[in-house]
């Protein structure tokens, strides 16, 4: 095992994706001799060629279309959407097309590509460079949404998600990218699967579900809390989004009563709502206390200027707060 | 970079040199001939249904059967791709979709080959066909088909594929309406044809209305096609009722794409002498008069008369053509009528709506 | 008063409020001289002109960003998506623009315009004729959402919504456009405040949580278990989804200690989703039984064949079984 | 419908019969030249700020001020409708936007004039300067300013405003990078404006890279304005180094706008000699020759020897420009250090998020 950040995890699968598979291609705007913005890609346009790493015009919404021709006709096509925050204008080919299709079809056309989006904020990006883009797509039956939280996962979920025959949008966390080290088998073909929720940190007290850079924030606050209060937070990080591991989530909260959701997005039908709605349903019998959700608040988007944006992000304190509220309840 | 390409306007019939359609055969000539006509006769059925409240809806390709026959015919059918829009009935069922697979379509019956009966009718799909399966959302399938037509390149460029292996799929063809090109998906399908110079086919079946909004107030441009110097693509306008006419400028476009040479858009011009859709009246924003003149014009007459004159078909011949066809649309109503309703339980089943992991698809 | 239907109540709405101010113009496709598909804007382009009923071209991103721009310049854009369904092409200019218009500017550019979809299912529409919208828009801060489920209301509140300084996405149960009918007032310039819920029916067994036609099914379904069961049910309106109405939601819910929300869309992420987030945490102390959700099948459709659609769609009769199953819980 | 019109090639100077820059007065000529270097020198402080690790982020207009500063004189300044994107630093400044308020942007302080803070910097908006908000998803300003092109013609057409009453907007000109020019919102904005025939000016600063993207991967034609005539809009192409060659097409393009005669696309053929934010390294995708041979070219130097060539400038008058340039940056600077850092509270107010009911916004 080797100490990686999650998007050295990123590049390296792949990496050894397109050396695994030709039909595997990168598209994306500056993915080519720029190697993205966030350098996810650099060095493969040397190594597999132009025509395999393809930077694309400025239009996101074809990006995704190539992917879906491309992918309808045999290929494996990996879109790279350079920010969340820019996905909008593809929503058309992403929720009617892409998601659709094989059903439509009646399992003639499956359409296997994987969309890649640095999602997320905290970085000073203001309304258009942070946000959380995975409750919109939450609801869009077709599609498998994948929020890795750690290195060892982003590896193991991208790879999953290339080999996977449907589309998968792989959600990435900027603010984490090279914040966020773990260990990552030196080298050996390994893959985590999607679907299976991750308990990140077991306890009796009370659940946190979160996913991304607020499963890494959660996993800090409820070392805290346990540190400071001798409060024992189980810590499920729920990895995919969609389709969702009920089972996995209903596990954790029959043993602890007691859940809050982290997550950095506005707290209206943000993903957070489906868990509440999950356990309120079939965790009613287990109910402890009030289900809780720590989120960002309903403003627009998150601001630019840094006290603004500090006031918008959950982060570990806040996180560790929430939960001594909620233990105390 | 590809070069701009000046319109040709084929439309005023000015042909000149070598036309590909004078080496069909008299056997192809009269099976574009029965294509067209069993089209528009599945589709007169389908309004009958209609009228008697048997089927719940119907959108039409009457009128636009000529360029559509002609488009089958011109490539490499049912190994090419085509990714069509709802008006192109005759042409799927040039391409091999059965009379009786449509009418089970209007029914959404059971077992229904495009969609399993969840889509409406003509949202057509049929993988044995390399026919892509359409949405309603009109223009979304021109991106996906310069995808496809990526791929295409993509795999011969990578070694994967052998340029001349006409087994597999060379081109992608793509059609739509004409008010369908203000959308931005097509700016962004036809701008990576452009760019990466693919094997790419846009069919714009320019009828002259996008439902009731006639073409000034869906563009400032007299012909879809003086567009395409926009996309470093190649422009052609053709007349749409004129089968043949539209067949030559279809091989031409296919064998451009075969060779790799660059992207095609043609612009048939048409009309749809019949409401957009069942649902449609279209009393309130045209002219019978309009209508009454195109009908003159129509397709299948003009091909017909042409045969007739040439000798190729008979009246003789008409008459079995039209015999045959009333058994052929007798007998899809027939299996339609017999096929059962679908039990809902699989349709509605998570199984349904993901492909199963493991499974390597290869297009 | 008169029984109009609700699609006339809409059409009236749209007259009037042109009568009244010059500023106000309709543009979508068909809206001219074919008066909608659905025949809404019938009439108005001879009234008003083809300045002020304008048939845009068949781009919808264009028609909410000409609304956009008109709006910013002072008129009163009522743009008219033809289906729901082919909204996506305008996400961006929605989610991105409309709705953060006001506050990435703070406050200096307003965006006062209605964007009137029809939606939902049962009128064998299929995957792309039959689609609920409203759980992705509310995911939106910046916008308001409406569904009306009756003449009375859908004149009101399409009034307010042309009058109402912000982005108001108005959807339309086209499946009730002619089905749903009811009195709304002869002559008189009225107004539905955008906002509170209304309680179409009071009862203190279970609370049923609903919009659009499905409040229109529930009061049916409401009605037949009082009958023939002697359940009290209180039927919530929630009409406005976005801003939601909290303290409306949880003042029936405080009464009856018992919820089910009926939705048409498909339930993972949909709309109740929230609506149960909001109950198991500020309701926790009043919960008597499990939060239910009766919602569409999480497939990316609605299908399109007869038998298949109907066991897609919610409607009176699974209603009153999910009520009953509630209250005997 | 609008005719087709042909490409205007002033790229190569050949401009015949009357300038209206020749109409300018000494003192307009030497304040266009005091807008691009007050520009240039606020744009340089930012790049040394982001370097002291002051500032988090600039995005930079340099190269690009001789086409906007043009944009800003040839219209009516403060009325007309701007909807510009973020390289737009010296359009903004020549419109009124001052130095200290930029700064004061750059750190996102209390009061920030365009979004009180909320918005990265070079997001622009300023009210009472009829200049719009914008975002950064590229190219969605464009069909908007197609919207506010649309009121203009609205309010004159349903007589509720004077068209030759100049305190109102009469036009709107938005503009966007050559990149941006792919997005499908680009294609269905200038399709409006063709189709209505709006007082509409699209300025497509085209400086051969989105990021590290060349034009050759973006489109397949030469010119960005090639692609007029698809949307019926007049298209020049203008040497968006020269100010005054910028000036001249600009002012024929309000004229036609005011006139009501029909939108307008200008490219202007420019360079960024700088990466493309601060976030950016330009040598993995261009060679330092290529911008080293367009530095030579920059638009301020080559106004600068105009200037003096012509002895409008002088010596000691640059001398004193530049002193004024460099006080008026340190005193931005300056109140942008003192300005306080913003309470988050009234941001993440739900008030902040909703005009309020009863609003009667007039635009
Ligand atoms: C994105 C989208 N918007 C609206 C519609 C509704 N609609 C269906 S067909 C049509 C008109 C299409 O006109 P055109 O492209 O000219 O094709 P034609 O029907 O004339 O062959 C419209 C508006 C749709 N299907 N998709
Ligand atoms: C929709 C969208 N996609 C991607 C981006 C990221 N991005 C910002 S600027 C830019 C390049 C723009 O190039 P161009 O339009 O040529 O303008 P230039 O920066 O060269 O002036 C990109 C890709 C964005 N802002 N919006
Ligand atoms: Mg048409
Ligand atoms: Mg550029």
């Amino acid at each position: 095992m080797a100490m990686k950040t999650l998007i050295e995890a990123i590049s390296e699968a792949m990496d050894e994706e397109m050396a695994r598979d030709e039909r595997v291609f990168i598209t994306g705007e500056d993915v080519g001799p720029r190697g993205g913005v966030f350098r996810a890609t650099m060095g493969l346009i040397d190594k597999y060629g132009a025509g395999r790493v393809v930077d694309s015009p400025l239009a996101e919404l074809s990006i995704i279309a190539i992917g879906i021709g491309a992918a309808m006709a045999g290929l494996r096509p990996i879109c790279e959407i350079q920010f969340a925050d820019f996905i909008h204008p593809a929503m058309n080919q992403i929720i009617n097309e892409a998601a659709k299709m094989y059903y439509r079809s009646d399992g003639q056309w499956p359409v296997p590509m994987v969309i890649r989006a640095p999602y997320g904020g905290g970085i000073g990006g203001g309304l258009y460079h942070s946000q959380s883009l995975e409750a919109i797509f939450a609801h869009v039956p077709g599609l498998k949404i994948v929020v890795p939280s750690n290195p060892y996962d982003a590896k193991g979920l991208l790879k999953s998600a290339v080999r996977d025959p449907n589309p998968v949008m792989f959600f990435e966390t900027k603010k984490g990218y090279r914040l966020i080290k773990g260990e990552v088998p030196e080298d050996g073909d390994y893959t985590v699967p999607i679907g299976p929720v991750n308990v990140l940190r077991e306890g009796d007290d009370l659940t946190v579900y979160a996913y991304g850079i607020m499963a890494y924030y959660t996993w800090q606050a409820a070392e805290q809390v346990a540190d400071e209060d001798g409060i024992e937070c189980e810590v499920v990080d729920i990895r995919t989004l969609l389709p969702l591991d009920r089972e996995g989530i209903l596990e954790s909260f029959k043993k602890t009563g007691k859940a809050l959701i982290v997550y950095e997005d506005n707290l209206t039908m943000g993903y957070g709502a489906e868990i509440a709605a999950v356990l309120s349903d079939d965790g009613f019998e287990y109910m402890d206390g009030p289900i809780k959700r720590l989120a960002g608040p309903d403003v627009p988007g998150v601001p630019f200027s840094h006290p603004i944006q500090e006031a918008f992000m959950p982060n570990p304190k806040k996180i560790a707060a929430a939960i001594r509220d909620l233990a105390g309840y | 970079m590809t070069e701009f390409v000046t319109v040709d306007t084929r439309v005023d019939g000015a042909l000149s040199g070598e036309r590909p359609s004078d080496n069909l055969t008299e056997e192809q000539l009269l099976d574009m001939y029965w294509s067209m006509l069993i089209s528009r006769r599945v589709d007169e059925r389908a309004w009958i249904l209609h009228r008697q409240g048997r089927i719940a809806f119907h959108i039409s390709g009457i009128g636009h059967e000529a360029c559509q026959v002609a488009a089958a015919y011109a490539i490499n059918r049912g190994v090419d791709y085509i990714h069509p829009y709802y008006r192109d009935l005759a042409l799927v069922l040039a391409l091999g979709v059965t009379p009786a697979q449509f009418m089970v379509s209007l029914f959404g019956k059971e077992g229904e080959y495009s969609s399993g009966g969840r889509q409406m009718p003509s949202h057509f799909s049929a993988k044995w066909l390399n026919l892509l399966s359409m949405s309603s959302p009109v223009a979304t399938q021109v991106p996906q088909a310069a995808g496809l037509a990526f791929a295409i390149k993509y795999k011969i460029e990578q070694g994967m594929q052998d340029p001349d292996d006409e087994s597999l799929p060379r081109l992608a063809l793509t059609s739509l309406g004409e008010g369908s090109t203000s959308q931005g998906e097509w700016h962004e399908g036809l701008n990576w044809a452009g760019v990466h110079s693919l094997p790419f086919v846009c069919l714009v079946q320019n009828n002259i209305y996008a439902i009731s909004v006639p073409m000034e107030q869906q563009m400032a441009v007299k012909n879809v096609a003086d567009r395409a110097p926009a996309y470093g693509m190649h422009g052609v306008i053709v007349d749409g009722n004129d089968v043949l006419a539209c067949y030559d400028v279809m091989v031409d476009a296919a064998q451009r794409a075969y060779n790799l040479d660059g992207a095609t858009l043609i612009e048939a011009k048409t009309y749809r002498p019949v409401p957009h859709s069942s649902d449609d009246d279209d009393r309130s924003y045209r002219e019978r008069e309009e209508v009454e003149a195109w009908k003159k014009k129509d397709p299948i007459l003009k091909y017909q008369n042409a045969l007739l004159e040439r000798g190729i078909l008979t009246d003789e011949l008409l008459e079995e053509y039209n015999a045959r066809a009333k058994e052929t649309v007798d007998e899809a109503m027939r299996i339609a009528e017999e096929t059962p309703w679908p039990d809902p339980a699989p349709h509605l089943h998570p199984n349904s709506v993901y492909a199963p992991n493991g499974l390597d698809w290869k297009g």
